[in-house]
């Protein structure tokens, strides 16, 4: 019902923008109860996914950085940060992407880089989905004042001026990917919890859910058995956004030298890159591939992100260009506004 | 306003000499000289000291002061100022001005224990008179910039002023559009040798980080660039190699890999003598310094101090040469045996492992301590970079917690502090107690007594015969692992000014913060 | 067509203890924020009772209060005041609310939208399931297979539906699956609140038919609520009208039906559309009473600011026979010259 | 009303929590502020000083609920103190210097992505398939994943350096003086162009995207077919019925961006060595800066609420059924 | 198939649907919504529109207004209004057909007003767009509309949520009528309302039709209503109309048994309690042939003599009821 490809919160950093989803602070949407009752939500969704070609593309891509970053080493042994004598070489049957000022191959550099940015955009995934999921389905279900409670401090957290304190966290914890990790959970994970929980509270106040408690059913089970299920394409979709979220924010982070400047990550890459001056040497080929490979695991996850709305949503699935009436009278959407656009 | 652009003489006249300040992403209009991030140009152009060193040739140039004499006892020093300077305002400098800034200088920021008291004698003649005698005194208050006691005498929180339209002796005095990203300084209407401020003026510009004012150089945007410039040749001479140029003395502070004395193995010289010879200093200047910096010797003194280097022991160095061989024997001999899996044990079982502790900021020492965490696996230890915040990293040095780090030392005109704080007992601190120079906890009985002589040492013959000695003791304990002297960058662009400072006429370096700054802006000319 | 007559009531209707037991049950909401003092008065001192292997139909219009009551008595809302006695024992003081496990095994709810009630995430044999895991019901495996093909063929559907999923199945077969969750946990009672509203009109009449088999077949009793007067002529044995809130009339369905007393049930009784019968529905009317019921300075069971009674507790007056058990609260009502019924005090309301 | 006062409420306990976080977090981080700045002058300043300094600067050693009631107070007080960075400057100075440069540079970036954003989504919505519909949001899906200063360096050298075609670096011409003639205000339009663009770029699809789904389902929406069986204009009924509809997630969004434009673009103002507070935060985390840190903090903070709040009030007026509950 | 339609009112029919055919084209699979469907409606007629949900009465209405969205498609057949061929018009002419021809109340008539704009706005909308009015003048009319309906002028002011449902259907019959469309469609206009409103509206509905005298496509599965309400009417089942016939007559006399079943499922105010039997749960016929008239102006479509019998599956022959289980 909602793109998870968000408007820029702070229109400054998308690298590190938070996961914020649906706005909705409060106020109704319009179309926001209106994702219609799903179909048979898990398999249907998954189905639904294996015959999008966006969700394949994307998939496709994401699975080949995944093969690359596990296959890292066996493909590149060894220390890929290792500094050799071959200087800022250009790309060459040797190093394909070429060396860095450090003598380090590029190639080398940015699969090895993907272990740690898919690790990192992964766990934090998971970890703030799953904190989303937890205070999203107490909120929901309790209601009330754990509700208030609840909702408040994911209100706070929202509302906290993200980037600063991701800064701030990140400069005073130990380096580390688990820092790093932690910080972005940390900042990460209200945005889904606000998602999440206003779609478990539409959930909530289905009559299957109290006819569940009128059969006697227990808190945990109603949550996690009767709630959860229904919500597997806004789960689905929260986390595609908090995996975008903690590998831009990662590499935004570490750009800035705030990361653990000791692993070999993509936004490290690219912080090296800057600090040797790659792009005023004219090295492009340092610069390029990490940031396009966070470009493409991003767009990867954007695409089946937008893939899952249009299954779940058919209204947003794509429809052809309809031919000039070959049948008799097209729908009178399209003409009217072919007539409003030839109009002004 | 490009200086390519301006080619033309008379522009060059009225054209700004356009300085970059890299750390600086903006300016407040606050000039004063206490503050603790001093706008740039404030202790270069506005205010003067009494007398300059400079550490690229070595000579000491008399500035506001003519002339100081050294008493017999060492326990005193009397300036005779120059005749016929104003400050800005038009008021003449007198030794009053001298005596107040000394006693305004360690009411602020403390400092000059040694000093007892600062006596103008009549308008241009003021002693400084110490407790004990004092040789390194004579750069240390020499090259003070001097306040004008008229305008700071009348402020009741001399400290919390910005003295936003400052007074000074300077050359360059006058500040003008003052913008958060540049300002101008223009010429001292009562400068002392007017003949000498040939150009118009000066326009830092402000600067978020390296790259943007490395973007600003290359592009030619500027006239000066005193930061770091990765791969210089390529990214800024190879773009006009006619009139840009860059300089690079070996006369920063010495740059140290230290090891905590006070845990084990460090506390071994020979352990600290073996990790050393394992480092390709090579391999370190290259690779983390561009190739820009010298690497160190076992005097353990930069560049800074070629004249003192005792040729004995600098010509007879071993450990701080790169030998992997002898590296390894002499962890061997020490005990610390190699495991079946090439790598080494301490005493006590636990494998030889430590962390180099860096300032994640500091991406160039970063590069030096992978460098040497690499170099180190030839030989069996096992040194993982640590990089948290800078703040994190000085914590652990200051409480002697941290395993071992890269830090700077000292740099003074005198090598007195570098072994001071590398070797004297005076300066180390129990773990857990703070101390902010002697980080690697080393006291050696026998520094202590030379460095006593030393300070009392009256004239430098002498100093220099105990400096030799020093360094003979700092060969045989090896407190610190020396890596490399630090560069005073500089890249200059003559296109619309001349008359810098190289390698041939070492007049000055190309720093900008540095006290010979000041000879610079008064040499420099328009291009005709 | 048939002209079989059924039966007024069951045979056990209104003999010994009721079933279920409401008395002076209310529920006000609270609205606005946190420090809003503003609430909505939902349900007001509802007296009901619901005799064994009986059908009650709860009608009146929307938002009078027929879903609040339902869920309060379902436990799923916490009454403001009152006493829900199942078998003579008052629930709500017995045990935690929403805790008790025991009272569900007694009674059971069918929602209004069988499209909502069943979560799509699960197979029809899920829900059957659980009901029977819950209140100990289910036996050995292949005991409880037994259990839940008797309780499809209970309701009229195949066994082989169980492994659908519910957007498989039309809404009739929906509601279906909906009673017969009900009817595994073999309650005493069932709430079902407008069961069939949701569903087409062509299968209405199924699910209306199922109802009264289960309650002839099973003997258990049922609060059946809907605004269809008809539907509610057609199972129930008993009606009761509520307005606003609070029970106004209460008799046998048929002769309620017949001889509404209450001007509101009279208003409801002309509404509903009758081919049979010309109606003689006057919207001005309708208007004007229901503006004199709401008004505050009017008595609460009484239309007629003229006539103010708030010094006097309203009174149910009964109505025609005894037998019929039909009375009215209010005072517009006024017995016809010459009718056997007096307006008699049967009880005050505390 | 009743709504705009429990917003209120809310917005006062998020903004006590936000400000008492605000104090807590410096004070967690180790080393202090002196010593990080005798780090980071690598030998060029005295040890000796280093006491002096802290005296100097005020580095409290009080207990620290002292220091809260200290810290409310000044809050209260809209004294905010003294930078350590930039001392002797108080902390309102540092600020006031940048931030209309800050919201300079994020309020345009916000507004142009924010309205042609939703203006390329309301087109996309309403031709459903159309060109805009089928290449746009594809196209600036990719383009807003890539990290943004990457974005923002490679056009900096592309346009900057290459091209020539935009300044370098700064919010406007070092030699200008800022003034309300047109050589300024172009010349600083000048230097907006490249930031803000990239700023757009990444954020663009985003909005779009949003708005798309919304007016979509905006489309579905009966009063829609209604205004279309009432054969109005194709115009009115996209804007006046389907947008306006469709606009208020999004009205949400953009407060919630609109006040975290205070907090300024890091990367950008870096990047093209813009002026602003965004660098200026980095900067006093780095300096252990606590009062400048916890000075712009705390704006951001009131800002967010600010704007937040702005917009709570502003949707009362857009959407009518708010003003009920 | 040729229907020779007695008009209720004039002879001439305001609204004459040929062989409509309407499909939903989905990714996988087409249904057909309306198959086949001809009917007529007379000037001043009220014309009935009945069957299950899902049958397709929305469908043909939103076809006559032209207002069938993706993926929708009109497959095939004619409409005509006042004799203008409805399928062929263009953008513009489409759009002053709109409303000023043919009005509409919406099945969730209680959800097609903007809730962000005031009832004023959206019925002045009307009048600014068709007949040019000034914006004072617009309202002028408009809050007499409102008063046609017995709403309180004052209330133009207002947005839909500040309305009772009741009050938000009036309002949307009073738009209907603001151009005196010769045509209104009404679909399902009570169902979401509680018995007495749904009569109060009704009754709005005829005084309206008396005052003004339109015809009316009249759309409802609730047979009672229908049959009080409209002179003639047609049964649909499954796309297909099955029955059409003067309303009396069908209620009266309903021949095909899902109109029989129709009739069944509501239960009387009066007499005594009958069994009813409605529809067999899932019961479906296929195949449904054209009509044929059974007496004079009663048409049904063929059914087979096994009709009645729910439960055997089977061969479907034209006419037959499949009595499938699931
Ligand atoms: N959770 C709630 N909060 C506030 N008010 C409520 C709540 N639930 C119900 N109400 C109010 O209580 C009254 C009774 O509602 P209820 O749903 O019981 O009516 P109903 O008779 O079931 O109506 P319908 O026939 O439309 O289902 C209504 O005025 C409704 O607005
Ligand atoms: N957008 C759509 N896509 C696919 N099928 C649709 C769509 N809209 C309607 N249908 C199908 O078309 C058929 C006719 O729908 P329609 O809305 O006309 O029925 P109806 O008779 O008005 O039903 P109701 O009484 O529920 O309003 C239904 O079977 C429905 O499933
Ligand atoms: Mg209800
Ligand atoms: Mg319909
Ligand atoms: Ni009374």
């Amino acid at each position: 019902m909602t793109t998870y490809i968000h408007p820029s919160p702070s229109a400054a950093d998308a690298a590190v923008e938070r996961p914020t989803a649906a706005p909705a602070t409060g106020a109704p949407a319009p179309g926001a109860a209106s994702a219609p009752a799903p179909r048979r939500p898990r398999q249907g969704l998954i189905h639904g996914l294996l015959t999008n070609p966006k969700a394949m593309v994307g998939a496709a891509i994401l699975l080949v950085f995944i093969a690359l970053a596990l296959l890292a080493p066996v493909l590149f042994p060894g220390d890929p940060s290792r500094i050799t004598d071959m200087a800022s070489l250009e790309p060459s049957a040797e190093h394909w992407l070429g060396t860095t000022a450090k003598g380090q191959d590029v190639m080398a550099l940015t699969i090895h880089g993907a272990r740690s940015s898919l690790l990192v955009g992964l766990t934090v995934g998971f970890a703030s989905t799953l904190v989303g999921i937890l205070v999203g389905l107490a909120s929901a279900y309790f209601g009330k004042f754990i509700d208030e409670a609840l909702s408040l401090v994911t209100n706070v957290f929202l509302l906290l001026p993200g980037l600063p304190l991701l800064v701030i966290l990140a400069a005073f914890l130990p380096p580390g990917l688990g820092t790093v990790i932690l910080v972005l959970i940390v900042t990460g994970w209200a945005g889904s919890a606000r998602v999440l929980r206003s779609q478990a509270l539409s959930i909530r106040s289905k009559d299957f859910v109290a006819a569940a408690v009128v059969s006697g059913e227990r808190a945990g089970r109603i949550m996690f058995r009767e709630i959860l299920p229904n919500m597997a394409s806004i789960v689905m979709g929260t986390l595609l956004a908090c995996v975008i979220y903690g590998i831009g924010a990662q590499a935004g982070l570490e750009f800035l030298g705030l990361g653990d400047v000791s692993t070999v990550s993509w936004g490290n890459n690219l912080f090296w890159a800057g600090n040797e001056g790659a792009l005023l040497t004219g090295s492009w080929w340092v610069f390029v591939p990490s940031g396009l490979c966070i470009a493409l695991v991003a767009f990867a996850l954007a695409l089946i992100n937008y893939a899952v709305d249009e299954v779940t949503n058919p209204r947003l699935r794509k429809i052809k260009a309809a031919k000039p009436a070959a049948v008799v009278g097209t729908t009178a959407r399209r003409s009217t506004a072919s007539e409003g656009n030839t109009a002004k | 306003n490009k200086p390519a652009d301006s080619s033309s003489s008379s522009a060059n006249q009225n054209a700004l000499l356009t300085i970059p300040r890299e750390d600086m992403g903006t300016f407040i209009r606050n000039f004063n000289p206490f503050a603790p991030t001093v706008n740039p140009m404030v202790q270069q152009s506005i205010y003067e000291s009494l007398l300059i060193f400079n550490p690229a040739k070595g000579d000491t140039t008399p500035w506001l002061a003519t002339e100081w004499d050294v008493a017999k006892d060492g326990k005193s020093i009397t300036f005779t100022l120059r005749d016929g300077v104003k400050w800005s305002d038009g008021k003449p400098l007198v030794a009053e001005d001298v005596a107040y800034t000394f006693q305004l200088q360690k009411k602020i920021k403390g400092g000059f224990e040694y000093l007892k008291a600062v006596t103008p004698e009549g308008t241009n003649k003021v002693t400084f008179t110490f407790n004990t005698p004092w040789s390194p005194a004579l750069y240390d208050v020499g090259q003070l910039t001097i306040l004008p006691k008229h305008i700071w005498s009348a402020l009741k929180d001399p400290e919390k002023d910005t003295n936003a339209k400052p007074v000074g002796t300077g050359p360059y005095t006058e500040v003008e559009s003052f913008q958060a990203q540049s300002f101008v300084l223009k010429k001292n209407p009562n400068y002392w040798q007017p003949e000498k401020q040939k150009i118009a003026g000066i326009k830092m510009l402000a600067f978020a980080g390296n790259d943007g004012a490395n973007l600003a150089a290359a592009n030619g945007d500027v006239d000066w660039a005193p930061q770091f410039i990765p791969n210089i040749e390529k990214t800024f001479v190879a773009k006009d190699k006619e009139h840009r140029n860059y300089w690079f003395p070996p006369t920063g502070a010495m740059i140290n890999w230290q090891l905590n004395t006070t845990k084990a193995p460090f506390h071994d010289p020979a352990v600290r003598k073996a990790l050393s010879m394992a480092v390709d200093r090579d391999q370190v200047t290259k690779i983390g310094m561009s190739g820009y910096a010298q690497p160190a010797d076992c005097t353990g003194l930069s560049g800074n101090y070629d004249s003192w280097k005792n040729p004995a022991v600098k010509d007879n160095c071993s450990w701080t040469k790169l030998n992997v061989e002898e590296a390894n024997k002499l962890l061997d001999e020490a005990g610390y045996a190699k495991g079946a899996d090439g790598k080494r044990t301490l005493k006590d079982g636990k494998p030889f492992e430590f962390k180099i502790s860096v300032g994640a900021s500091s991406s160039d020492w970063l590069s030096v301590a992978n460098v040497i965490s690499q170099n180190l696996q030839a030989v069996g230890v096992t040194a993982k970079v640590d990089s948290p915040d800078w703040a994190a990293v000085v914590a652990g040095y200051e409480q002697g917690t941290f395993d071992s780090g890269i830090v700077w030392s000292a740099n003074d005109p005198s090598p007195y502090k570098y072994f001071n704080t590398s070797m004297g007992s005076a300066t180390v601190k129990p773990v857990g107690t703070k101390t902010f120079d002697n980080y690697h906890r080393f006291g050696d009985p026998k520094a202590d007594a030379l460095l006593k002589e030393f300070v009392a040492a009256g004239d430098e013959a002498k100093q220099k015969d105990i400096a030799y000695k020093l360094q003979e003791e700092y060969n045989d304990a090896a407190p610190l692992v020396p890596l490399f002297s630090g560069p005073e960058w500089g890249a200059y662009n003559d296109t619309r000014f001349t008359g810098w400072p190289t390698q041939d006429n070492p007049y000055a370096t190309l720093s900008v913060r540095a006290p010979t700054t000041v000879l610079v802006l008064t040499t420099l000319e328009p291009r005709k | 067509m048939s002209s079989t007559v059924l039966g007024a009531a069951a045979p056990t209707a209104g003999t010994g203890q009721p079933a279920l037991e409401i008395r002076g049950l209310s529920k006000t909401f609270p609205i606005g924020g946190l420090l809003s003092r503003k609430s909505v008065r939902a349900l007001h001192q509802v007296d009901l009772s619901l005799g064994r292997g009986e059908i009650v139909a709860l009608v009146g219009e929307s938002g009078s209060g027929k879903s609040t009551l339902a869920r309060c008595v379902a436990r799923l809302e916490k009454p403001s005041s009152g006493e829900i006695l199942l078998d003579g024992v008052d629930v709500l003081k017995r045990d935690r609310f929403q805790a008790s496990r025991a009272y569900r095994s007694q009674l059971q709810m069918v929602f209004q939208d069988p499209f909502g009630s069943l979560n799509p995430a699960h197979r029809i044999e899920h829900f059957l399931r659980r009901s029977l895991a819950i209140h100990g019901k289910a036996g050995s495996a292949a005991a409880t297979q037994r259990r839940l093909e008797e309780l499809m063929a209970t309701v009229g559907l195949q066994p082989d539906m169980l492994n659908s999923y519910p957007h498989e199945l039309s809404g009739g077969q929906r509601q279906r699956v909906a009673i017969a969750r009900a009817l595994a946990v073999e309650p005493q009672v069932i709430l079902a609140d407008e069961p069939t509203s949701m569903l087409d009109v062509s299968v209405r009449i199924g699910i209306l038919n199922l109802m009264r088999k289960l309650r002839d077949e099973q003997g258990i009793s049922m609060l059946y609520i809907t605004h269809d007067l008809a539907s509610a002529r057609y199972l129930a044995d008993r009606t009761a009208v509520m307005f606003a809130g609070e029970l106004v009339e209460e008799g046998e369905s048929l002769d309620l039906l017949a001889n509404p007393a209450h001007p509101y049930t009279q208003l409801l009784v002309s509404a509903v559309p009758d081919p049979a019968r010309s109606g003689s529905y006057d919207p001005v009317r309708r208007a004007e009473l229901r503006a004199a019921v709401m008004s505050p300075a009017s008595c609460a069971f009484d239309g007629d600011p003229e006539q103010p009674c708030s010094a006097e507790q309203p009174v149910r007056h009964r109505v025609g026979s005894p037998d019929n058990r039909h009375w009215v609260r209010c005072h517009l009502y006024r017995p016809a010259a010459g009718s056997a019924g007096h307006a008699l005090v049967e009880s005050k309301v505390s | 009303m009743r709504f705009i006062l429990r917003r209120l409420g809310f917005y006062l306990i998020a903004f006590w929590v936000s400000i008492t976080l605000n104090f807590l977090l410096p004070r967690f981080m180790p080393g202090d502020p002196v010593s990080r700045m005798f780090a980071r002058s690598a030998g060029q300043m005295q040890p000796e000083q280093i006491e002096a300094l802290r005296k100097l600067l005020g580095v409290d050693s009080r207990p620290i609920w002292e220091q809260y009631a200290d810290y409310l107070h000044n809050i209260v007080t809209g004294n905010m103190g003294v930078s350590i960075t930039r001392f002797p400057t108080p902390v309102t100075e540092v600020i006031a210097s940048q931030i209309g440069w800050t919201l300079l540079l994020g309020g345009t970036a916000l507004v142009i992505a924010a309205v042609v954003g939703n203006l390329l989504g309301i087109l996309a919505a309403w031709r459903r398939g159309g060109a805009i519909d089928s290449a746009l949001p594809p196209l600036l899906v990719f383009v807003g994943s890539f990290p943004y200063f990457w974005l923002a360096m490679g056009a900096l050298y592309l346009f900057g350096v290459i091209l020539g075609w935009s300044p370098l670096r700064h919010a406007f011409s070092d030699g200008l003086e800022p003034a309300f003639t047109w050589e300024f205000i172009s010349d600083a339009g000048a230097h907006l162009v490249l930031p803000a663009l990239t700023i757009v770029l990444v954020s663009i699809g985003g909005w779009m995207l949003g708005m798309r789904n919304t007016m979509i389902a905006t489309n579905a929406e009966d009063y829609i077919t209604m205004a279309e069986a009432k054969g109005l204009k194709p115009g009115r009924i996209m804007f006046r019925y389907a947008a306006r509809n469709a606009m208020l997630p999004s009205v949400t969004s953009f407060g919630m961006s609109l006040g975290f434009v205070v907090g300024g673009a890091l990367l950008t103002e870096v990047v093209f060595a813009y002026p602003g507070v965004g660098y200026q935060l980095l900067n006093a985390v780095q300096g252990l800066d606590y009062p400048l840190m916890q000075g712009l903090f705390l704006t951001i903070t009131a800002a967010v609420l600010l704007a937040n709040f702005l917009v709570d009030i502003f949707y009362v007026r857009l959407d009518p059924r708010v003003r009920a509950s | 198939m040729t229907i020779s339609q007695v008009s209720f009112g004039s002879h001439e029919p305001v609204l004459e649907v040929k062989d409509l055919t309407v499909k939903y084209v989905g990714d996988t699979r087409s249904t057909t919504a309306v198959d086949r469907v001809s009917f007529s409606i007379g000037t001043g007629e009220i014309f009935g529109l009945a069957g299950e949900s899902g049958c397709g009465k929305s469908t043909i209405a939103n076809s006559i207004m032209r207002l069938l969205k993706d993926p929708a498609k009109i497959a095939g057949g004619s409409i005509r209004f006042g004799g203008k061929d409805v399928l062929g018009m263009g953008p513009e002419e489409l759009r002053r057909f709109r409303w000023q021809d043919v009005a509409m109340v919406f099945q969730s008539a209680m959800n097609s007003l903007n809730p962000v704009l005031t009832v004023g706005e959206q019925i002045t909308d009307i009048y600014t767009t068709h007949a040019g009015y000034s914006r004072k003048e617009s309202l002028r009319r408009a809050a007499e509309l409102l008063e046609l309906v017995r709403i309180d002028p004052v209330r133009l002011k207002s947005y839909p949520h500040q309305l009772s449902g009741g009050m938000r259907q009036r309002a949307v019959i009073a738009m209907a009528v603001a151009l005196k469309p010769s045509l209104l469609i009404l679909d399902e206009p009570t169902t979401a309302l509680d018995v007495v409103v749904q009569q109060e509206i009704m009754a709005q509905i005829k005084e309206l039709q008396h005052e003004l005298g339109f015809s009316v496509l009249f759309i409802t599965h609730d047979m009672s209503l229908m049959v009080e309400l409209s002179h003639r009417m047609a049964v649909m089942y499954g796309g297909r109309i099955v029955e059409t016939a003067k309303a009396a007559d069908i209620h009266t006399a309903p021949q095909h048994p899902y109109t029989q079943a129709l009739m069944g499922a509501f239960p009387p105010l009066t007499g005594p309690r009958v069994p009813l039997t409605g529809l067999a749960d899932g019961v479906k016929f296929r195949n449904i042939p054209d009509l044929a008239e059974a007496s004079p102006g009663h048409f049904v479509a063929p059914f087979g003599a096994t009709a009645v019998a729910a439960g055997g599956s089977g061969a479907l022959e034209a006419g037959t009821l499949e009595g499938a289980t699931r």
